[in-house]
């Protein structure tokens, strides 16, 4: 079923309150984490909204994703709750995973979230498998993977994409270019510009999307869902962006240069967003900030509902090794 | 339904044939499996015959995109029976086994399930050398999360592959390569065999040697030299190393005293490891001398016919470690 | 030269530069150990700064490549001391490790060395879940070819670090991460510490508690609270686990007469069923109760802090098992 | 030190006789294993002589090169003493390897053949990490990887091109394209048509050479060699042939069409090297025929050596497990 490309009032509204929720979930859980809250590894999708929220807008709810360990933005996307999200992150009984897996495995299957990943990479196998049940069921779903710039050296991404291509895979590859790997640049970690040049040696199209665009995220993505949908196959797009933070909270990030990084601040996704809400007179300055308003809630609410989840049992430990 | 002389190869097929009839959710995957039937000759046994390129799938040579595309397909719904061909090439997903297949159920608190099966050839014998021989079973037992099979017999290949892709979980199913021409009585129709229930192979009173997969025989021809010598040898073949059957092990070592464990794999580090400390752990006062372990070698496997042959784990190097043992 | 406190991380890189200085074929390969310092904060103790980028190189998110081009520069005359962040990522190149770097000079008939460091971080405790936190030992140590050791020491690390980095083979070196920040005493200059070498913790009469890595803390801990119900654990730290030092194992248990192996890793499969084994076999004789092992479950280490904590063996564990036996 | 590229009388003669010679080792070992005298698996080079010929013919003698599961022509080609060679695939004492590897990991280091392998893929990452040993020695040295066209869909493939270009590493990737993985013909193991393409994702140049005529095949070596040697990274070079027999001894390759086969046939590299010998008049008839008569003696003499050579003794089983 091809979706609708024309973003209308209703529709961008809708992009921009996601994009908030996601900001606002992520802000909300770095605080947490600087105050020592949180366990463990905190990767966080600041800057890189429009990705999840563009490609997601033109998914049918049964469609699978799978994501790395930035993941918490796609399942918002998604549809996710973010009740239970802040629980799984803190480790508590009402997280989807019960707390065993945290934010770097944070899923609810249900959506068809298939889950973030601690390994890099192995989500581009996880997304190409689930598209594969769905051709071979003939279900009409597809599967799209969220990936990193770095994670596209991974040899799992090149047998993925093979794969995909041999068997006509009706699944889309969202590479997230952030420009970094932890502290590595795309220029010391590969040597082309566009991570989309490598569909060709697959045989499949590959695209570069302003990742900061929500609109153009969706346009693009609107092309390669109704590709895999229809029949034709694979695509690889490449969206171009930024994170606002260090690779985890933790790192300061003093390996990018600051001019650089001022300059893709400005290109905020949030504030793009706003801009084309404003300058199409879709929004006001009070619609705008009544939607960070509601976010601010919803993530008090979310946070505080998480904190005063309990832990799981210490049970818990031995349950859901095997399937009885 | 009677039965068939057949072989291990064929009642691999069999099983493969009878569940993919069952279950359309079934497929196959893996290199040169279809038209060309599989490089141990297993899905030309009509497999690709009657499922047709949708169901038995060639691959390209891309081990992670084998066993990483079925976690993503059994998460959504699908039931992948996937062929590595050597058990030594799973070492290249040994990431997508073990933490992907392996943990994915845990790790998202059991919203996913996970049910593949993975069947691999092990072991020396072929002249295949290092890359082509392996018996890797340790490793994968040592991984919570996974199913281990490594079945001795046609009989107990049919039903226990059976058994595995019927599962739930994530199955290993180590099929040994010098076993597939081996022939045997097989029920022609559908049966399953329990998985994680040894198999006495042998009765006896003196000594229990525990086993499987291609050292089952070896046990019972030592067993039968033993005899010559008036020494009573039980068989216990374990046919599921993971779950394992640790009543039938402490139930045979309290029969007889004396426990010799018998693989092919390397010595140190191997599976034997974990069946002498259950033993020694729960099963101390039972035992009347020290344990056995009877194995490969710490080498890798050689190719030279003399060194392999030297390699293997034959019936007179158990015979000799019984006789040590109630010497 | 005298002696200077510094952490476990402060000793390991203290170990690099001193081997680096000393024979300029020595180079490190890993993800962000150049100018970031690595994950750990290991390169960050001044080898980068004093070594470069020349010497101290980034490599792309690529395992199979840092591991395998190792292999291919330790042919061509190099020593790599190369990284993988998390020990857990190492089963994405167990290929390259297994089947090639462990296997190249037997495969070859003895022509080639592949004197290469390969370290890695092991161990729960930073909440990083299943995917962070794996101790994968056991799979090394049944791989015919490979060195693992897994130091528990500043003193240890650094001695350890250099005799694996001057070894002409294969060395897997383990570092547990929660161990990083602990300090000791560490001589300043050059020393080796001999691979293979177990070393006695604390002495003891009642029983031997054998650990390695994470452990030994724990052990220490639990030695302190028997003693004082008047129960003397000898701790014995086995620092290499391959080559094992069978001897000191069994001088231990010809001592005490009562065994308990501790491990972080998962039970079954786990290092500690080859030192059972052993014992149970060459020591059978020395022992006055069954062995015990104390390890962490079968399950895959969970994210939540109260499952994590759970996960752990700590020194309760060990005592309690350690009353058991003398019970 | 750039090679000379013109092809004069002596050279071709030398590459047509080492050509010869492969052949003449690879069917001598051919009917020794139809006999049953052979454990193993063995997978001929007949019809790729062109390949390995043409490579070395422009490689220095201290260079290194990591090859496959059909690595006798390589070893050949770069100067293997052919009885050592038998006495490998026969598992013998005076085996390279001691006959511990067999034909799958035949080796001779000291003339910086860093093995055969018998894992596809393998040889690609031992190659790279040779020729970054001879960029970090400084020494001029470079790496040359043989491999497949299967092979190229394994991720190593693509961690290794990428290092490589990153690290710009003096390394020649030469893709021996036969068409076929086992039974799996190319157009279903890869969706392109040129494995060359691939090099593209890496930033690097890939060429297509006709495999089969030693010629472009040493034309094509000495640009990549010598870009290599110059500094100027790698090369991936796809050379496109045909393998005379089915995967192994044993497989009668009935998956492939019997026409297509033939045209092949007819493309023989022998046949074509002993074409351009003739037509530029640097050959007789008789000068061919002797060349072929010397390698039957050599192959003759060389499995004599081998069958009497005796096994390994028992002992040999447990050395050279670790370096003392
Ligand atoms: C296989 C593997 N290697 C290394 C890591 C450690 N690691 C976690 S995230 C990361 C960088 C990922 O970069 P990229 O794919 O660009 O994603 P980003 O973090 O930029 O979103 C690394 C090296 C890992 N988790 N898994
Ligand atoms: C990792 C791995 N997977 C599978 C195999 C089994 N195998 C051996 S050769 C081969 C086909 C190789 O095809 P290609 O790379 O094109 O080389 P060719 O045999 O055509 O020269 C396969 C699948 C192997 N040895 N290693
Ligand atoms: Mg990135
Ligand atoms: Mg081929």
């Amino acid at each position: 079923m091809a979706v609708g490309r024309a973003v209308d009032r209703e529709t961008l509204l809708a992009l921009y309150r996601t994009m908030v929720r996601i900001r606002t979930f992520e802000e909300t859980a770095h605080k947490e984490f600087l105050k020592g809250e949180m366990p463990g590894f905190l990767h966080l999708y600041s800057g890189e909204e429009a990705i999840a929220v563009g490609v997601m807008s033109v998914l049918e709810p049964d469609d699978y994703l799978s994501t790395h360990h930035r993941g918490h933005g796609h399942l918002i996307a998604k549809g996710g709750d973010t009740k239970r999200m802040f629980a799984e992150l803190l480790g508590k009984a009402d997280g989807f995973c019960k707390g065993k897996g945290g934010s770097m495995h944070i899923a609810d299957i249900s959506l068809g979230v298939l889950g973030a990943n601690g390994i890099v990479g192995a989500c581009v196998h996880i997304a190409t498998g689930a598209a594969f049940a769905c051709q071979y069921q003939k279900n009409g779903k597809i599967a799209v993977a969220f990936l990193g710039d770095a994670s596209t050296n991974r040899g799992t991404f090149h047998e993925a994409l093979n794969l995909a291509s041999i068997w006509e895979l009706p699944v889309v590859y969202v590479v997230e270019n952030n420009h970094y790997g932890v502290a590595n640049p795309q220029s010391e970690h590969m040597r082309i510009k566009d991570i989309a040049d490598r569909a060709a040696g697959y045989g499949f199209p590959g695209v570069v999307v302003d990742g900061n665009d929500v609109i153009a995220v969706r346009e693009a993505a609107a092309e390669a869902v109704d590709r895999a949908r229809g029949g034709g196959g694979p695509t690889l797009m490449e969206c171009k962006t930024w994170r606002h933070w260090g690779h985890f909270i933790g790192d300061a990030a003093t390996y990018r240069d600051p001019v650089e990084h001022e300059a893709w601040l400005k290109r905020d996704p949030l504030i793009l967003c706003a801009e084309a809400l404003r300058s199409r007179e879709w929004a006001t300055e009070e619609d705008l900030e009544k939607i960070q308003a509601e976010a601010d809630v919803e993530m008090v609410a979310a946070l505080e509902f998480a904190k005063k989840s309990p832990y799981p049992s210490k049970d818990e430990l031995l349950t859901d090794v095997y399937v009885d | 339904m009677g039965t068939r002389i057949m072989s291990y190869a064929e009642a691999v097929a069999d099983a493969l044939k009878i569940e993919m009839r069952r279950d359309p959710r079934v497929y196959i995957a893996g290199e040169d499996v279809g038209r060309f039937g599989g490089s141990f000759g297993v899905t030309g046994y009509g497999v690709f015959a009657e499922f047709g390129p949708e169901r038995v799938r060639d691959t390209p040579i891309s081990e992670t995109a084998i066993v990483g595309h079925a976690v993503g397909a059994a998460a959504a719904g699908l039931r992948p029976a996937i062929e590595i061909l050597f058990m030594d090439f799973l070492l290249i997903a040994m990431d997508e086994l073990c933490n992907q297949a392996a943990k994915v159920h845990y790790l998202f608190g059991g919203q996913l399930k996970c049910p593949l099966v993975l069947r691999t050839a092990v072991g020396a014998g072929m002249g295949t050398a290092a890359h082509h021989s392996q018996s890797l079973e340790a490793m994968l037992c040592h991984t919570a999360g996974l199913i281990t099979i490594a079945p001795a017999t046609p009989y107990d290949v049919k039903g226990l592959l059976s058994s595995a892709i019927r599962d739930d979980n994530p199955v290993v199913f180590l099929e040994h390569k010098m076993l597939y021409a081996q022939k045997g009585e097989v029920p022609e129709g559908e049966y399953l065999i329990p998985i994680g229930r040894a198999d006495i192979k042998r009765e006896g009173s003196d000594v229990t040697l525990v086993c499987w997969s291609g050292m089952v025989r070896q046990c019972l021809a030592a067993a039968e030299d033993l005899e010559k010598e008036g020494i009573s040898a039980e068989v216990l073949d374990l046919r599921t190393l993971i779950p394992l059957d640790k009543e039938a092990i402490l139930e045979s070592v309290a029969k007889t005293h004396r426990l010799a464990i018998v693989h092919e794999a390397c010595l140190t580090g191997g599976f034997g490891g974990e069946i002498a400390s259950i033993v020694a752990d729960k099963g101390f006062d039972l035992l009347d001398a020290p344990i056995k372990r009877v194995a490969g070698p710490d080498t890798p496997v050689p190719f030279s016919p003399v060194l392999e042959a030297e390699f293997i784990v034959k019936a007179d190097k158990i015979a000799a470690a019984v006789r040590e043992l109630l010497g």
